[in-house]
């Protein structure tokens, strides 16, 4: 579909919730919208605008606001929507209802930046060690990681 | 597709009398073609110093430092510059030639680089 | 039902790279599967934001051996879009060459891993043997087996002369030969084919709803492929090809997708090495790349690869998000492993070509009596250590 | 006299030196065709074109550290790798191979050897469940069972298949059996369905692909031999080895009219046919891909059973006819 035609559809089913809907490049599309309504969005991604796949979760730590892009696609475009959430008390709500591919990519965004998923089923970690400390997110800006120099005799 | 038990025989048994596809690697050696890329090895004449190779070394496997500067008799000055070279941490990705604005580093055809004492991994071009 | 938990991993012979699975085994039949990931975690999107465009253009070569091409493609072309600038279309044409060569090196290995799980080393002996000509190839066009280094911004780094067009078109004519019996082989030789039909089954409803991609999503009927949907590099000059998709939805479908990729993966090379457009391969590109984000997508050959790189205008990346393929198979392999056999675990595995480098630390110790220690790393050292230390060998 | 005899039929010819050189020579055999097949190369290094790869595997392992888990059963454990191993070898002494003779009844000679002989083989894939079950790991105790489960699919058409000839012999002696069918070469024919199962079964008792399930690398790690390492693993691969030569030897001597001539031409023979049938072995091996378990069983009660039970009544009636 094009990006008249979704935009059309997106602008009935959430009236007035988009903050953002652009298209940057040929086949690309970013929607912004309060964190609040995600899974609604979501619903109405999958159902009316049909995007079925959703690729991954990108975590990324804006400074003062932590952020969780949504990468969906279907056949000819893909939409990335954007969720914001502040960075004292990071909580998205878990869209597993409507993907539940998700279940991966938002472990993965917990372990990594540090947005804790609502009612995810388990939230243990996917790819950091057992040991590695609690609260210490290594994808936030303040976080730095100092590797010792290389010596050769 | 139909069932065929022993589908494989024939291919099978007409290898038997088939020179086999393998060699023995130490005793035989199959060459590497004219492009390959192994480590990087430098011309101190042509380098300039312009420290644009290690700015770009992905894995900071070099290093360019001045090694003396004369003044010939009518007054230009001559730098020479000496690379040291890491061949542990390089990971050959020629990326160093290809930005050398004076083309002083080209890479060789070496893929043997296994050495037993890690300081014979650091090479120097004089 | 007398159920105990059957560790697989981090280390076991089935596995080419560290996971760790643990599967709730009744007698022969899996009730359920976990799986730990994290073992090959390096921190690769760390490493992005600490180094340059061009360093990071090597670092993320490096994510994965066998799709080295795909991840310098996809962030290559992602980091143009944010500068502006357009590859000429020689480049972009050499770009999708090395693609589908790089297609056809990964399926020939995947055959061979494939029949190795199930115990047909023979089957693995000839598919590799093969795919030594695609490795020739690879090597005399770009200079490195693996790891090729030819995608740049605004272009790719090593064109192509008459002499080695020619030695390309040989070899692809030779593998184009060799392909069709391998797949007539894997369809049609009992023993194989008992023990990867109708295993590992992944309805498209499922498929759909896991997310799952690649040659696996096509094996159970989505025709979801990336070179199709979102054409890049040189498959926007409309490439002639056709996306492989089977219904059956198993392993064997799978082997009979990856195979047909194969003879579509010759087609496209012998039809981009026809037409190959003549003139610059390369366009100069700026050290700093203007603010701004892009999503940029390619098809691997484990399925969509696709990265996501935000700049602030300096020459250091703020965000670089990369998900390989193998990430978005597990949750299906998750599914297809339940209610199969023990023995089917590794042929279930290896379908998906599960590439870990692309995607933890702990170790279960399981006495007889059922109780287990979980111990982390750390102590598993230490307890190697004193162990051997007792016995009067200094550590 | 007889003493030395029975003494160097024991020690030397068809006994321990004898088989263990030759065993070690048909290892390197079925490597060599193995790898042929293969379009590559097999060993080459020790010995001229690898020759004494098999024995130069037998002394390092011999040399390796011997481990035994702490939670394993120790006298089992270690006793397990011998009883295999002496199994074999007596197997081995039953074979007709030089000093027979229709009249001389010795102790390798005598009325229901091939029970004897067919039973001794089968002894060792007991000893590998009992290897499995001692060695106190998860991989080794399902590897132990497998073996037990595979032993029930193939052992009852092994059984049918070796009996067939015998009953069309009318013998139990198996010097006598390979007598009768060096005198009636074409009676050999009639048991061309029990020498295909025979061989079929002879893959699956020696545990090799396809039916190499009990120990399969890529889902049990080593099977029952997970845990075991030096000097026993070096006895388990030899057992393996030995247990290749009596079976191809006594398949030799039933479906093939033994070894004809004394000592000599008998051992030439006995090389020869044994050769014939490592040759097919490998040619199993090379071919197939491995089995489930399930599907062994299914394959082997569909198929072999019924294949071997068809072979004895066609004897049967066929001997009717021909007496």
């Amino acid at each position: 579909m094009t990006f008249e035609e979704i935009k059309k559809i997106l602008e009935e089913n959430l009236k007035g919730k988009i903050k953002e809907l652009v298209n940057p490049f040929p086949r690309r599309m970013t929607l912004w919208v309060d964190k609040a309504d995600a899974v609604e969005t979501c619903r109405a991604l999958k159902e009316k605008a049909g995007f079925y796949h959703l690729s991954t979760i990108t975590g990324r730590d804006t400074g003062d606001k932590l952020e969780a892009l949504y990468h969906f696609a279907q056949n000819g475009m893909a939409l990335t929507l954007r969720l914001q959430t502040d960075r004292n008390d990071p909580k998205l709500p878990t869209t597993i209802a409507v993907y539940p591919g998700a279940i991966f990519y938002e472990r993965e965004v917990h372990d990594l930046v540090g947005i804790n998923f609502e009612d995810h089923p388990d939230m243990r970690p996917l790819v950091l060690p057992d040991e590695w400390p609690q609260g210490i997110y290594p994808l936030r800006k303040d976080w730095h990681y100092n590797r010792e120099k290389g010596v050769i005799e | 597709m139909s069932l065929r038990l022993g589908a494989m025989l024939p291919e099978v048994l007409k290898h038997l009398f088939k020179k086999p596809a393998t060699v023995q690697y130490p005793f035989e050696k199959i060459g590497v073609p004219k492009g390959f890329r192994g480590s990087p090895v430098m011309d101190p004449n042509l380098c300039i110093g312009c420290q644009l190779c290690v700015k770009d070394c992905p894995s900071e496997a070099l290093e360019i430092h001045k090694e003396s500067e004369s003044t010939d008799e009518a007054g230009k000055v001559a730098k020479r510059f000496s690379m040291t070279f890491y061949l542990d941490r390089c990971s050959h990705c020629a990326q160093c030639a290809e930005i050398c604005p004076k083309k002083a580093i080209h890479m060789n055809t070496e893929f043997e680089d296994a050495a037993f004492d890690r300081g014979a991994l650091k090479i120097v071009y004089k | 039902m007398s159920t105990f938990i059957l560790p697989v991993g981090p280390q076991h012979p089935a596995l080419k790279e560290p996971t760790s699975f643990r599967f709730l085994v009744d007698g022969e039949t899996v009730v359920d599967a976990d799986l730990r990931l994290g073992y090959n975690h390096r921190g690769i999107e760390k490493g992005c934001e600490e180094r340059t465009y061009i360093q990071d253009l090597y670092l993320l070569e490096r994510v994965c051996g066998i799709c080295s091409n795909v991840h310098m493609t996809v962030f290559a072309q992602g980091v143009e879009k944010l500068m502006g600038i357009e590859p000429p279309k020689r480049g972009l044409f050499i770009r999708c060459l090395m693609g589908e060569l790089e297609r056809v090196h990964s399926h020939l290995l995947w055959l061979g891993v494939a029949g190795h799980e199930v115990g047909f080393d023979t089957f693995f002996m000839y598919t590799w043997r093969d795919r030594e000509i695609v490795e020739d190839i690879l090597e005399m066009v770009s200079g490195n087996r693996v790891n090729y280094g030819m995608q740049t911004f605004g272009g790719v780094r090593r064109d192509l002369d008459e002499m080695q067009i020619r030695k390309v078109l040989d070899g692809i004519a030779a593998l184009k030969a060799r392909t069709p019996y391998y797949l007539n082989i894997g369809a049609s030789e009992p023993t194989l084919v008992a023990r990867i039909a109708g295993v590992g089954k992944l309805p498209k409803a499922k498929a759909l709803e896991l997310n799952a991609a690649g040659p696996t999503t096509r094996a159970s009927g989505v025709d979801f492929d990336v070179r199709k949907d979102d054409p890049y590099a040189g498959f926007g000059e409309h490439i002639p090809f056709n996306i492989v998709t089977d219904e059956g939805g198993d392993v064997l479908a799978r082997v009979v997708v990856r195979a047909k990729e194969l003879m579509e993966s010759y087609n496209i090379c012998e039809y981009i090495l026809k037409n190959l457009p003549s003139g610059e391969i390369r366009v100069k590109a700026p050290r700093k790349v203007p603010e701004g984000e892009v999503v940029s997508r390619a098809e691997a050959q484990r399925g969509e690869c696709i990265h996501y790189i935000r700049s602030n205008g300096t020459d250091k990346p703020d965000r670089v998000k990369v998900r390989a393929p193998t990430l978005a198979n597990w949750p299906a392999t998750l599914y297809m492993l339940r209610g199969g056999y023990v023995a089917d675990i590794p042929i279930v595995m290896a379908a998906i070509d599960p590439c870990l480098s692309c995607t933890d630390r702990m170790a279960i110790i399981t006495d007889p009596k059922g109780n287990q220690k979980v111990w982390n790393w750390e102590t598993l050292r230490q307890y190697g250590i004193d162990f051997y230390r007792k016995r009067g060998i200094k550590l | 006299m007889d003493i030395l005899k029975i003494f160097l039929y024991l020690l030397v010819y068809p006994g321990l030196l004898f088989l263990f050189v030759y065993s070690t020579f048909v290892e390197w055999v079925d490597r060599k065709l193995y790898a042929k097949f293969q379009n590559r190369m097999g060993p080459m290094h020790t010995g001229s074109h690898g020759l004494l790869q098999p024995i130069a595997d037998f002394v390092k392992l011999m040399a390796k550290e011997d481990i035994v888990p702490k939670e394993a059963d120790k006298k089992l454990f270690n006793a397990v790798p011998i009883l295999a191993l002496t199994s074999v070898l007596t197997a081995g002494l039953l074979l007709p191979v030089w000093h027979f003779s229709d009249t001389f009844q010795s102790a390798t000679s005598f009325q229901g050897d091939i029970i004897v002989i067919a039973y001794l083989l089968s002894l060792p894939s007991f000893a590998y469940f009992l290897a499995g079950w001692a060695s106190a790991s998860m991989y080794a105790a399902i590897g132990g069972v497998r073996v037990l489960t595979l032993l029930f699919a193939y052992e009852v058409p092994m059984f049918l298949a070796i009996l067939s000839p015998a009953v069309m012999a009318g013998s139990w002696r198996m010097a006598e059996i390979a007598a009768y069918y060096q005198a009636h070469p074409w009676h050999l024919l009639i048991n061309i369905f029990a020498f295909a199962v025979a061989v079929i079964t002879l893959q699956a008792k020696l545990e090799r692909v396809p039916f190499d399930i009990p120990h399969a690398e890529t889902e049990v790690v080593g099977g029952a031999f997970t845990e075991y390492s030096g000097r026993k693993l070096a006895m388990f691969r030899l057992l393996a080895d030995i247990q290749m030569v009596v079976g191809a030897g006594m398949i030799a001597a039933l479906f093939m009219g033994g070894f004809p001539g004394g000592l000599i031409p008998g051992f030439i023979w006995f090389i020869l046919k044994t050769l014939i049938v490592v040759f097919i072995l490998a040619a199993m091996r090379a071919v197939t891909a491995r089995l489930r378990i399930d599907q062994m069983i299914s394959f082997s009660w569909k198929w072999l059973a019924p294949l071997a039970l068809l072979q004895l009544v066609i004897v049967i009636f066929l001997k009717g006819y021909l007496q």
